[in-house]
């Protein structure tokens, strides 16, 4: 750091970027729980969605493995994140994701197949359930960080209507990097907008190592150059990542602004099923990474604390198989849409000039899939 | 009724609709007290108040984006962005997100939204503001893409495009702007977007463009009529889609075509139409089909701005190869 | 002579040119240790350290303006874009500075670099990796755009391209990948950045493509030999600048011609061939002039890329309606 | 700010912006002066650049007034930053500039004439003198901020070749609403790159005030998101200004990585020529900004210390006003080039598709300028 003449150099802005975590990598609590963490029934829920989500999870990349659903983007280790996101989210908030934490997807009530049917390649996917909280989020995004400047767009609207709605969006490590994150996150605050950025650090962007994607500490820090409040939670820790969630997008609904979370977790799983992370990553990282795993964290608080029996342990996971299952059969019995399909939400009404080409399509019949 | 500039006709079109349908909502960069640099946005701040009129950090992907977020929740943004040379920091949100919300979520989302920007040169303007953008956004799929090329058309396609449930890139003939008034009634009546317009009716060749080019194009047929040669002249107006029906109807009725184009020449829009003459009205043509363009250089800067945009002359050439190649019976 | 594929190519075609030169660098996502995510920097980072082969950061924008950072240096840095979907972001870098730092310094600075994709669908990527977008390049002035067709060309081609003094977009045939190998020498012999290959000599129709779809355009070619239709097969490669002189004089024998692109049909890069042909080859046509294309919609998610990209039937579906309405005397 | 439970939340980062000026708007000096200022003919040097920047100015508005210039941006205000860039850059460094800080075109070798057939619309301008420092700077970058992250590339090949060489790229305060700008501040670190980044915040983008352009509380904490050492310093205070930009390239020559320095200024002129201020800002904001004018404090500085004579500014002056008039005419002597000019430095070689194309610009001969 510069030594700064004193008689030259005044004092001008002061930013600080602290960790917050309540329950350390053994399940230990490191100070007093927030209220609704205090309460048994929200700590089994969240524990029961986090194991729900990892057994979708596991069911997807086998599906993937056996021919049965295309590139498949794991969430092995983010759960936390999804699960404290669709927890302290409102249903009239409006949720833009990147691709990962699905977990928030499906307490706004996206079927399990919806997921799959996005990764299989079937439009209908990204169709979420009318009268359900979803139904105005935004679809999965895979160009990276350019959904989040949406953001912006809709936070205003609610702010020009008067909405005490709130707009999330969330991003990876790796996404920090484009303009488009940063155009969001510098302006978000001219209107005081409502909205919480999201970055999801689970250490690695593909094979770029978070120490590699930006010359600053944290990721938190980027929230500074926007102004905003922003802070580091422990991403493993579902009741810190749900405390600090809940309080910003109280502030935000509130009308006291956006901020910015960077949550620290790691990507236990391949980047994608297309990747093969043993090429750039050591075996250790990731055992030792295990250690910090979301789930086990609070299964062992959970039963230091005497309340999850085994019974308890395995109807949840007889039940979430169950579920997962279940999707994976209602993904494999949706059709593909017909083929005439790939014109019929082009426009509101399709241009006449395009009618031949949709007419060719129709009486072509289908091609079949991959 | 009033006789307007292209540019008075464009503000009033703004001024029209956010006093209609107070969803509609103009973002950009120095739109608010100073009005836009070319004042398209004149009054609407004082109007309609600084929620509805929404002066953007200087960012043109963020204009972009946020237009595109505002669609989604039924509001109806209409962003400027000063000089179509800086709406290439948009085409990425344009592509991959205006229009594919309404297709990627099979209709749940959809954005409704107006990208307005001043194109080509002629103005004398800095480097980087005097560019031609149409093929840049010609070729999306999902996107239609409009250049007015008179005060009651700027009027009228405006307000169609405001009120067009698809994103919409509208671009507006810079140098033009002030260059003519006529007649415009604030009727609130808008202009088909899917077809072209019949500037002037004629029997010995069809002259096509669109946008500031239709100022020389008019010219032209002026010179050919004084010469005995009765020219068609069609304003494309809009060019996604692109109507080639009149089009085609004018080429089987004079059986020679000239396109008039800014734009530099390869992979741009008269190739387009040329490609379509040559595929449905080949039978119909007395002679090759010609385009006037930009050349395939960089837009130079203003002493030789001249040099790049094809004047009367340039038109007139091609129109007389035309004749050469197949003479009026 | 080795048989390679054409992702083989790439990297030999890399590996070969960076040990020739050392002002060559690579730079882009996950090119150093994962060897790029088609591994086509296989072996790089190991032989040529990561001072001269560049995991970026995510940002595509960045990539393009290191590159042209870089290349004004005298280096010649050759960027890795993942998918040319998400090519998208690099262009406002390319067309305002990349293809301009030479002509705004009248020679002062340069930006001799190359940009590298895969380009198109067919191999059931996620959504936004498997787009063509030949268009959005063509038509920038001072650029250059290449998409070879099979391993010899693509090694040949991207020696040229990283040889180049200017900028050049270098489009790569995704699906192609690996669909077959064939005699790649490793001569480090460049071939020529403005000229058309004839793939095949033929008299009774010309078959124009480039990319992946010369594939389809050689089976459709199989398939009309066998019906006693000799088809002339262009390769273009070089769709900018581009060489009409070849597609010209193989018209002017065929009198028939068919144009075979992946790309949206609307403004596609078939409609500048068709254009030109309509202007100088008018009249040796004995047919319009069909394109063969994709469709004008968003390209499709996995399960449907078959309807939209087009496929052998499609491509003698357009040929046969050449011959119905020309046939073969 | 959030109060944060000291159990639960731990520092994990701090970051500090620091304000630097030695002379005050009144030209008292406010701390001792660094070695560099302590040397009178350094100081009357920075003080005559700076008058005859302003000369310059003045006449290049004139010409515009007077129908002879295209549209001109004015560097009314800003002359110290421009002075001081170019006082501290060395002459193998690389500049790669916005548009306004003429001052250090000049000290770089661009002859006055060149900046004026730029804005009067001819090519020939950003050809700078071989032989000069500037032969290997960048040009006047007209589309805002996309230049900045050409710093990343050039620095990069100065370290690639160990050359101690050091980029310094500037902009203005509404150029940091670019993700252009951010991409180039978070990665630069990244590689420890030998660049300045340089914000010449001047109040104003066109008629935004710096008030609406971001939700942060001053331009240099955007370098925070990157890593970056980022500091403010007074742009109106030549001394402060070269100071802390001679500590960042030496920093930066040194191997010991990038900074930012925002220098706060105040834009005295229209936006450009074609901008009228008054639409969007008063009187009296623009008449308190000349208070703080650098021409005035620095004189009134050399002055107060005896160093400075009525008889060497008349000298000033006219040497200045001579100057610039005489660039005026070079100017204006200066041909428009021949039109098959705009083919002749697109390609290294001019593809034979094209050579129509300039044949038939070269027979149609010269349309005339405007
Ligand atoms: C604009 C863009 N560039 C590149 C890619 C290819 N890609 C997909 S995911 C990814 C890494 C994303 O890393 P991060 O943001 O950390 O998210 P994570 O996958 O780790 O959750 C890349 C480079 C893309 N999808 N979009
Ligand atoms: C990409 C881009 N968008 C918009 C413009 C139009 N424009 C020219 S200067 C300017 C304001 C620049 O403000 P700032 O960065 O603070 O620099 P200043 O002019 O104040 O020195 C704008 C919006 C442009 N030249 N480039
Ligand atoms: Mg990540
Ligand atoms: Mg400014």
């Amino acid at each position: 750091m510069t030594q700064h003449d004193p008689k030259a150099a005044s004092l001008v802005a002061r930013y600080e970027v602290f960790f917050t975590q309540f329950l350390d990598p053994e399940g230990k609590l490191k100070a007093e729980l927030p209220a609704f963490a205090r309460d048994t029934e929200q700590l089994k829920k969240m524990y029961r969605v986090m194991v729900t989500t990892r057994l979708f999870d596991k069911k997807a990349v086998a599906l993937q493995r056996t021919g049965q659903l295309g590139t498949y983007a794991s969430c092995l280790g983010q759960e936390a994140i999804g699960t404290a996101l669709g927890l302290s989210m409102q249903p009239d908030d409006v949720y833009i994701p990147a691709y990962r934490e699905y977990a928030a997807n499906f307490l706004r009530g996206v079927p399990m197949e919806s997921i799959l049917l996005y990764w299989g390649g079937n439009e209908r996917g990204m169709k979420y359930p009318a009268g359900t909280p979803s139904w105005n989020d935004f679809p999965l995004s895979v160009p990276i960080a350019t959904h989040i400047p949406h953001a912006i767009g809709v936070a205003y609207a609610f702010k020009l209507r008067k909405q005490p709605r709130v707009v999330v969006a969330t991003c990876g490590d790796g996404a920090t990097s484009k303009g488009d994150f940063y155009e969001a996150v510098s302006s978000a605050k001219i209107w005081n907008l409502p909205v919480v950025f999201v970055v999801s650090n689970n250490q690695w962007a593909i094979s770029l190592h978070s120490s590699r994607q930006t010359g600053a500490q944290t990721f938190a820090q980027k929230g500074f150059a926007g102004g905003l409040p922003s802070e580091q939670v422990d991403g493993n820790d579902v009741i810190a990542t749900r405390f600090v969630l809940e309080r910003a997008l109280e502030r935000a609904r509130k009308g006291e602004g956006p901020s910015l979370i960077e949550a620290v977790t790691y990507r236990l799983h391949d980047h994608t099923t297309a990747d093969d992370a043993r090429r750039y990553r050591g075996e250790d990282e990731v055992k030792a990474a295990w250690e910090r795993c979301p789930i086990k964290r609070l299964k062992a608080y959970l039963e230091a604390q005497k309340l999850w029996t085994t019974a308890e342990e395995e109807a949840l996971n007889a039940e979430g198989t169950a579920t997962a299952e279940k999707a994976a059969q209602a993904f494999i019995a949706t059709e593909t849409e017909a083929p005439e399909a790939i014109f019929d939400s082009l426009y509101a009404k399709l241009p006449r000039q395009y009618e031949w080409q949709r007419e060719e399509v129709r009486a072509a019949g289908p091609k079949g899939g991959h | 009724m009033p006789n307007l500039s292209i540019i008075e006709a464009v503000n009033l079109a703004l001024h029209s609709e956010m006093t209609r349908d107070k969803d509609v909502v103009m973002l950009g960069e120095d739109i608010g007290k100073n009005g836009g640099v070319f004042r398209a946005t004149v009054g609407l701040l004082e109007k309609f108040g600084e929620e509805r009129v929404i002066d953007t950090p200087l960012a043109e992907n963020l204009v972009a984006a946020m237009a595109i977020g505002l669609s989604t929740q039924g509001l109806k943004p209409v962003a400027e962005i000063q000089f179509s040379g800086f709406l290439y920091p948009c085409v990425d949100q344009v592509v991959n997100h205006a229009t594919r919300y309404r297709n990627r979520t099979r209709g749940r989302l959809s954005c409704p939204m107006v990208i307005r920007a001043p194109n080509g040169g002629g103005i004398h303007a800095p480097e980087h503001h005097s560019e031609s953008l149409e093929t840049t956004f010609t070729q999306m799929p999902g996107l239609r893409v409009v250049a007015p090329s008179n005060p009651a058309r700027a009027y009228g396609l405006l307000l169609a495009a405001i009120r067009d449930p698809d994103p919409v890139i509208f671009l507006e003939p810079t140098r033009n702007y002030r260059l003519f008034k006529s007649a415009v009634e604030d009727n609130g009546e808008a202009l088909p977007l899917d077809s072209c317009f019949i500037d002037r009716e004629g029997s010995d060749v069809t002259l096509v463009s669109w946008g500031a080019m239709m100022h020389e194009t008019r010219l032209a047929a002026d010179k050919l009529a004084e010469e005995g040669i009765s020219a068609e002249v069609i304003d494309v107006a809009s060019l996604k889609p692109l109507d080639m029906d009149t089009i085609l109807t004018s080429v089987a009725k004079t059986g020679r075509c000239v396109i008039v184009q800014e734009a530099p020449r390869a992979y741009g829009p008269a190739s387009e139409i040329a490609a379509n003459i040559a595929e449905h009205g080949l039978l119909s043509l007395f002679a090759p089909i010609m385009r006037v363009s930009g050349y395939d250089t960089v837009m130079p800067l203003a002493k030789s701005e001249k040099v790049y945009i094809p004047d009367v002359e340039r038109v007139l050439k091609e129109v007389r190869k035309v004749f050469e190649l197949a003479p009026k019976a």
